[in-house]
């Protein structure tokens, strides 16, 4: 009995030693694990995941902590490649999936408040006090922060519109009910 | 349930999906008319009842499915793979075991994949094998050499009216060989067994010899006619018949002669029927030609050292796995760019 | 002076059906009433608008000036006037409106003066600024800007300048009529390209098909005593292809990752050579083009059509039979259907045929791929098309890019002997364009990366400005009431604020101007309060400065931000801004009642 | 020799510990739907399996057995096995972050890979010297990537396919599996011919 508990005792010593000169030998700093997940993450910084911008996010993803279908502006197919990155299983999207779209400010009614420039998180909105704002319009990321703070509500999001320059071929297949 | 909507391309050339099934099935009639005339009048019963049961299931798939019928139904590739498994099965075998295979092959093999053009393994050879695994004794029954029954008789033993008797049935040449290399334990060779057993006739099986040389001559007209390019089936010949060589030069009291391998078992039918089958196997020439290579030598190793009569089956399957490795390594440079590293 | 050929692989045989529209001589198309000239025709920026509303405009005059190098100029292509300035439809398959001038003829058909050069008298770099803003762009159907390609490699000299009669979509037979017609004027543009690009020979191709074409321009470069050689090709679509006619008269192959100059061969067209002259020798613009009408039509030719013709104008002169339901334009392998003939003919519209049900019927359904490598067997590139079109349906773009979808030049070879009827040129198109979006997306996101990360710097800063202000304020204070001891403490507190401010201006390279000078500030102050006691009036002077400051920053807290690296087109939509916003100001101050209600919402 | 050849065949095609054992199914359906991974995954396990056997033959022969613990096998394998797991994640994490990450979270997933366990079980069920043990550990793990491989082909094919919505993702991935045994069937009686 006593044999057997040294023997025993003896192997974890001798594994648990290894293993713990081993934990020093090849540690490795950082988590480049939170870059590519970042990576596909469609930056438009919009807080919707729950977490203050994309990086916290993916931060949050990486430690374990987010699931992976928070992201309504990543749409199925930012979850589909965070699922294939992470090994993890596709989930259906949390929110509703909405199309691109890009906020407008009404220029009439605007009154030059300057709360929607500082919310905007990537400066995409110009315009000095007590003037009327514009938002560029390739800038934003459509992340729907500026609507709220609005006192005017002069602030809608619109869908881009299809144009020649973003116009795409289209799937050549679709799905049409049959009665056959 | 999808369907096009889009109207694309204009000018279009007259071949379809249809016409490539119909002439394979032409190509098959040398064989089946050596069969009919060698063997006996049962393969006909045989092809009936695989046709009928693959057209079935395959219409049960399509409903299933919500897949437009007609279309799908016409276009022959079930008949295709029915009488693919009614030729490879033995003929007198009983009329569910063709029913089994033709539906494991049409529901299992082709439609759970996708149907047409998606099923990564050959649903007749799916069939063969995994009936061979399930039922090996009636698998093994081939009509014994000899053997006078009248169309009425095989009917009624296909339909299973008739008791089946150990007399009516032997084992195909193949098996033979294999049975009485082994029985002798060293005592016989392969030449004098080929010249006493009545199971042998001038090159390999009596009668089935000719049956073999019926799908050679289907072969070489598809080939012909452009269904089939030469790759796979000189690659899965040549595989077999080099292998059997060298080991027939090496040893030929224990090891049968390149030509009764190349006219034994499914080896001809495989050739050209089964290994060119462009949705289950390798697509770029090079890869093609491997295809049929390893497939040939993979079929004589398990066909003589093996556990099984023949291995044509078990080799397509084992290739069809390795079909998208060997794919995407043999990809042909393109344009432009042939000669970059 | 016989000429080595080489093969393509792949590539069919389909029927031509040329012969019904070479039996009458190009036709001159009337004036339609109205011109509906599009802009943007060519590859490359969008050309900029120069006339108004309402401008009388001459023939050739520039209505729409090059953007950028890889741009093409446009002109008026009748003397008339300007109605409008608008959106409307576009010769493209997806039925949307561009930018287009629309000119009502004054019938006079008046040209601006016309001032022919010669171009050998010209540097090189003039020549090219010339072709571009007289608009010449390739012709073939690829609109490709003609002076762009004009420029040899470096380090390789051009060993062979092809040039493009081999026209092998079927019914097409513009450039056919043109080389029978114009052989002269071609060879005669086909002498800049030469001379442009320091060519050593040149290689004229024309499908065995049209002998009158190859034997006119025999005679033109006989006549004209050019060292040209005229090499008729066997006819097999695409042999018109740039890069097979390269293929077969060089034996060189261009891949998609290298451009043709890289290997020493560079392709022309012939209706390209033709405008190219005329724009040079004759100084007239772009302003028409020869056209084939075909197909189910009782009077099937060519006509040289003004563009911005609008194709109901142009199908009109070709008398389309009654049982006509479908427009395409271009070839009947790489063309697309006209989404309306209210469309105008632009400058990649070489053909334009109408078609019937009983001439083209209905594709049949799409079976699934049985992989029988038909396909493969015809690519003219040596792709797998069936493996791409798997990919394609299935969404894996990826791997699409890992078959080369880039080197598929779509020329439709694939679908016309698919024999389950997929139309895989159109899966390979949905392919590329997605692929393409997805990048434009993934710079989207990178760009609003780059901003926010800019932004939260700065407010980082400014967050490490206000603590420095306050703890300098605080020193400010503590000078006045002269306690040495006091200071020692604020000169801690502010030794902790500045390397953070230090951190920050540091972190962030990008930070222009205003970053800078303000740093500046921050850091010039510091002297005093490194040594308190020294000076009660530096003090003073310090307080002074920081309530400056701050004031300063309130300021630019609401300035424009993050508006140094915009690009020309966002500067020029900001500008546009400015001036509504101005309009909307001098509005408010007429009546200012009406800003009033506003205001108080504040 | 012979002898030895007939080891290594048996334990690659004809005993395949996938296919024809059913052994270690998690990660064959569980890291097989890239062929890249599947890659590192068989290299992995590969020089896992192959350490894992050694190593426990050496415990098993000169530990256990001279003290008459053989009842301890199974946990001190274990054990051991999840040891060799850990020290070889934390050194591929270190020499190649990239394969780590193409591994995920399947390198600890070695440890309750069963074909790890098994395959020392099995060795001492055969009675296998230490030499034979290496060999039927390397050839399993060798059959065990090579079986991954493949399937990882396979299915990154079948995923394109238009497969019925109730059989999409793993349904497709077990009947795959199971015709890949069928095909391995095939193998059947090579190890015993004489």
């Amino acid at each position: 009995m006593i044999l057997t508990i040294a023997i025993m005792a003896l192997g974890a010593l001798v594994l648990g030693a290894a293993l713990g000169y081993a934990s020093i030998k090849f540690k490795v700093e950082g988590d480049p694990l939170v870059d590519k997940i970042e990576a596909i993450l469609p930056q438009t910084q919009c807080g919707q995941c729950g977490y203050p911008g994309c990086k916290p996010y993916a931060t949050a993803i990486s430690a374990g902590e987010a699931d992976i279908n928070l992201c309504p502006p990543g749409g199925m197919d930012g979850v589909r490649k965070l699922a294939d990155l992470l090994g993890r299983e596709v989930k259906p999207l949390e929110a509703e999936e909405t199309p691109k779209q890009v906020a407008i400010i009404d220029e009439q009614t605007c009154i030059g408040c300057t709360l929607c420039i500082q919310a905007c998180p990537v400066d995409a909105i110009v315009g000095a006090a007590k003037q009327m704002h514009t938002i560029v319009e390739p800038l934003c990321t459509g992340c729907e922060l500026c609507v709220k703070p609005c006192p005017v509500e002069c602030i809608t999001m619109e869908p881009i519109t299809e144009n020649l320059d973003n116009w795409k071929w289209k799937y050549p297949v679709i799905e049409i009910k049959r009665a056959a | 349930m999808e369907f096009i909507s889009t109207p694309p391309f204009l000018l279009l050339e007259r071949s379809s999906v249809r016409r490539v099934m119909l002439q394979v099935l032409l190509a098959l009639l040398p064989g089946i008319a050596a069969y009919v005339w060698l063997i006996g009048p049962a393969i006909v019963v045989q092809l009936a009842i695989a046709t009928l049961a693959a057209v079935l299931g395959e219409a049960l798939m399509l409903a299933l499915r919500r897949k437009p019928l007609a279309l799908f139904l016409s276009d022959g590739s079930a008949i295709v793979s029915a009488w693919l498994i009614a030729l490879s099965f033995p003929p007198l075998a009983p009329w569910w075991l063709i029913v089994v295979g033709t539906l494991l092959a049409i529901v299992v093999a082709k439609h759970l994949y996708g149907g047409l053009g998606q099923n990564p393994f050959n649903p007749a050879m799916v069939a063969f094998s995994a009936c061979i695994v399930s039922f090996p004794a009636l698998m093994s029954q081939w009509p014994a050499l000899g053997l006078q029954l009248s169309f009425g008789e095989q009917f009624q033993l296909i339909a299973g009216l008739l008791p089946r008797i150990d007399a009516m049935s032997g084992a195909t040449p193949l098996d033979a060989l294999k049975t009485a290399l082994k029985l002798g334990d060293g005592q016989v060779d392969v030449p004098t067994l080929l010249a006493t057993q009545d199971v042998f006739g001038h090159f390999a099986g009596r009668g089935w010899e000719w049956v073999a040389g019926g799908y050679l001559l289907g072969g070489l007209w598809m080939w012909q006619r452009k269904l089939i390019t030469w790759h796979a089936p000189f690659g899965f010949l040549a595989g077999l018949s080099l292998l059997a060589a060298a080991l027939w030069a090496w040893n030929p009291q224990q090891f049968a002669d390149p030509l009764f391998h190349l006219l034994s078992g499914g080896a001809m039918l495989g050739a050209f029927f089964i290994v060119t089958d462009p949705v289950s196997g390798c697509t770029t020439p090079r890869g093609k030609l491997i295809f049929g290579l390893l497939a040939g030598v993979l079929a004589y190793i398990i066909r003589v050292f093996g556990g099984f009569p023949d291995g044509v089956a078990f080799a397509v399957l084992l290739m069809n796995l390795c079909v998208p490795l060997i794919d995407m390594y043999s990809q042909p440079p393109i344009f432009g760019l042939k000669d970059a590293p | 002076m016989l000429q080595r050929l080489f093969h393509f692989k792949g590539g069919v045989k389909p029927q031509t059906h040329k012969a019904p529209s070479v039996q009458q001589p190009i036709g001159q198309a009337p004036l339609p009433a109205r011109l509906y000239v599009p802009l943007h025709q060519s590859i490359g920026g969008v050309p900029n608008p120069l006339v108004e509303v309402g401008e009388h405009v001459a023939k050739g005059q520039l209505i729409g000036g090059a953007d950028g190098w890889l741009s093409a100029a446009v002109h008026a292509s009748t003397s008339g006037t300007v109605l409008a300035i608008e959106e409307h439809l576009a010769a493209h398959p997806s039925g949307l409106p561009t930018l287009t001038v629309v000119i009502e003829p004054d019938g006079r058909d008046e040209w601006l003066a016309r001032t022919p050069v010669d171009y050998r008298a010209l540097p090189p770099e003039r020549v090219r600024e010339l072709l571009r803003d007289a608009g010449v762009v390739g012709l073939g159907g690829a609109v490709f800007p003609s002076h762009a390609k004009l420029t040899a490699a470096a380090a390789v000299p051009v060993d062979e300048l092809v040039i493009n009669g081999a026209e092998c979509e079927p019914y097409m037979s513009c450039d056919d009529m043109l080389m029978r017609e114009r052989g002269e004027e071609i060879v005669r543009g086909i002498a800049i390209f030469r001379d442009l690009l320091a060519a050593r020979r040149v290689l004229i191709g024309i499908e065995d098909n049209k002998p009158e074409a190859v034997a006119a321009m025999q005679q033109a470069v006989q006549r004209l005593g050019d060292d040209y050689r005229v090499v008729a090709v066997p006819t097999r679509y695409p042999a018109g292809g740039a890069k097979q006619l390269i293929r077969v008269l060089t034996g060189k192959e261009v891949p998609a990752s290298k451009r043709s100059t890289d290997l020493g061969v560079q392709c022309f067209n012939v209706a390209t050579a033709y405008t190219a002259w005329r724009a040079l020798a004759c100084g007239e613009p772009v302003i028409s083009r020869i056209v084939t009408l075909a197909g189910n039509l009782e009077q099937p030719r060519n006509w040289e059509v003004r563009l911005g013709t609008p194709l109901r104008d142009l199908l009109a002169l070709g008398k389309p039979k009654a049982d006509s339901s479908r427009y395409l334009m271009g070839g009947p392998m790489m063309g697309f259907e006209i989404p309306s003939l209210d469309a105008p003919v632009v400058k990649a519209t070489n053909c334009v045929i109408a078609a019937s049900p009983t001439m083209f019927p209905p594709n049949p359904p799409e079976m699934p791929c049985i992989r029988c490598g038909a396909c493969a067997d015809v690519c003219p590139h040596e792709l797998q098309p069936f493996e791409l079109y798997w990919f394609a349906r299935a969404r894996n773009f990826g791997k699409t890019q890992e078959y080369h979808i880039f080197d598929c030049i779509e020329c439709g070879c694939c679908s016309y002997v698919c024999p389950s009827h997929i139309p895989l040129v159109q899966y390979f198109r949905f392919a590329k364009s997605e692929i393409w979006s997805r990048e434009r997306e993934k710079n989207a996101a990178d760009a609003a990366k780059a901003r926010f990360e800019l932004r939260n710097a700065r407010e980082e800063r400014e967050l490490a400005e206000k603590a420095e202000r306050l703890a300098r304020a605080a020193a400010a204070r503590a000078a006045e009431k002269k306690v040495a001891s006091v200071a020692e403490v604020t000169t801690a507190a502010a030794a902790e604020a500045t390397p953070a401010t230090a951190a920050t201006t540091t972190t962030e390279p990008a930070a222009a101007a205003p970053t800078v000078d303000r740093a500046a500030l921050a850091t010039a102050p510091e002297p005093p309060l490194v040594a308190p006691a020294a000076d009660a009036q530096a003090l003073k002077k310090a307080t002074i400065v920081a309530a400056m400051e701050r004031a300063r920053a309130q300021r630019e807290a609401v300035q424009p931000k993050n508006t140094e690296q915009f690009s020309a087109e966002q500067k020029r939509q900001l500008a546009a801004v400015e001036v509504r916003r101005a309009a909307l100001q001098a509005e408010q101050a007429v009546s200012p009642a009406t800003a009033t209600p506003e205001r108080s919402a504040d | 020799m012979t002898h030895y050849l007939f080891i290594i065949v048996g334990a690659v095609l004809v005993n395949n510990v996938v296919l024809v054992k059913i052994l270690g199914l998690c990660p064959f359906m569980g890291v097989s739907r890239k062929l890249e991974t599947a890659f590192g995954m068989g290299a992995a396990t590969t020089f896992v399996l192959t350490v894992a056997t050694g190593a426990s033959y050496v415990i098993d022969h000169y530990l256990l057995m001279p003290f008459g613990l053989e009842y301890l096998r199974t946990l001190s394998f274990i054990v051991t096995i999840a040891a060799i797991v850990q020290m070889t994640e934390m050194v591929i994490q270190k020499t190649s972050p990239l394969l780590h990450q193409v591994l995920g979270i399947y390198l600890p997933l070695i440890t309750t890979n069963c074909a790890v366990l098994g395959v020392p079980l099995l060795n001492i069920a055969n009675q296998h010297d230490f030499v034979e043990s290496l060999l039927f550990g390397a050839g399993s793990a060798v059959g065990f990537s090579l079986v991954l491989v493949l399937f990882a082909g396979i299915r990154e094919r079948v995923e394109g396919a238009d497969v019925p919505v109730y059989f999409r993702g793993t349904a497709i991935a077990m009947v795959t599996a199971g015709l890949m045994s069928l095909a391995f069937m095939g193998f059947a009686g090579l190890d015993r011919y004489q």
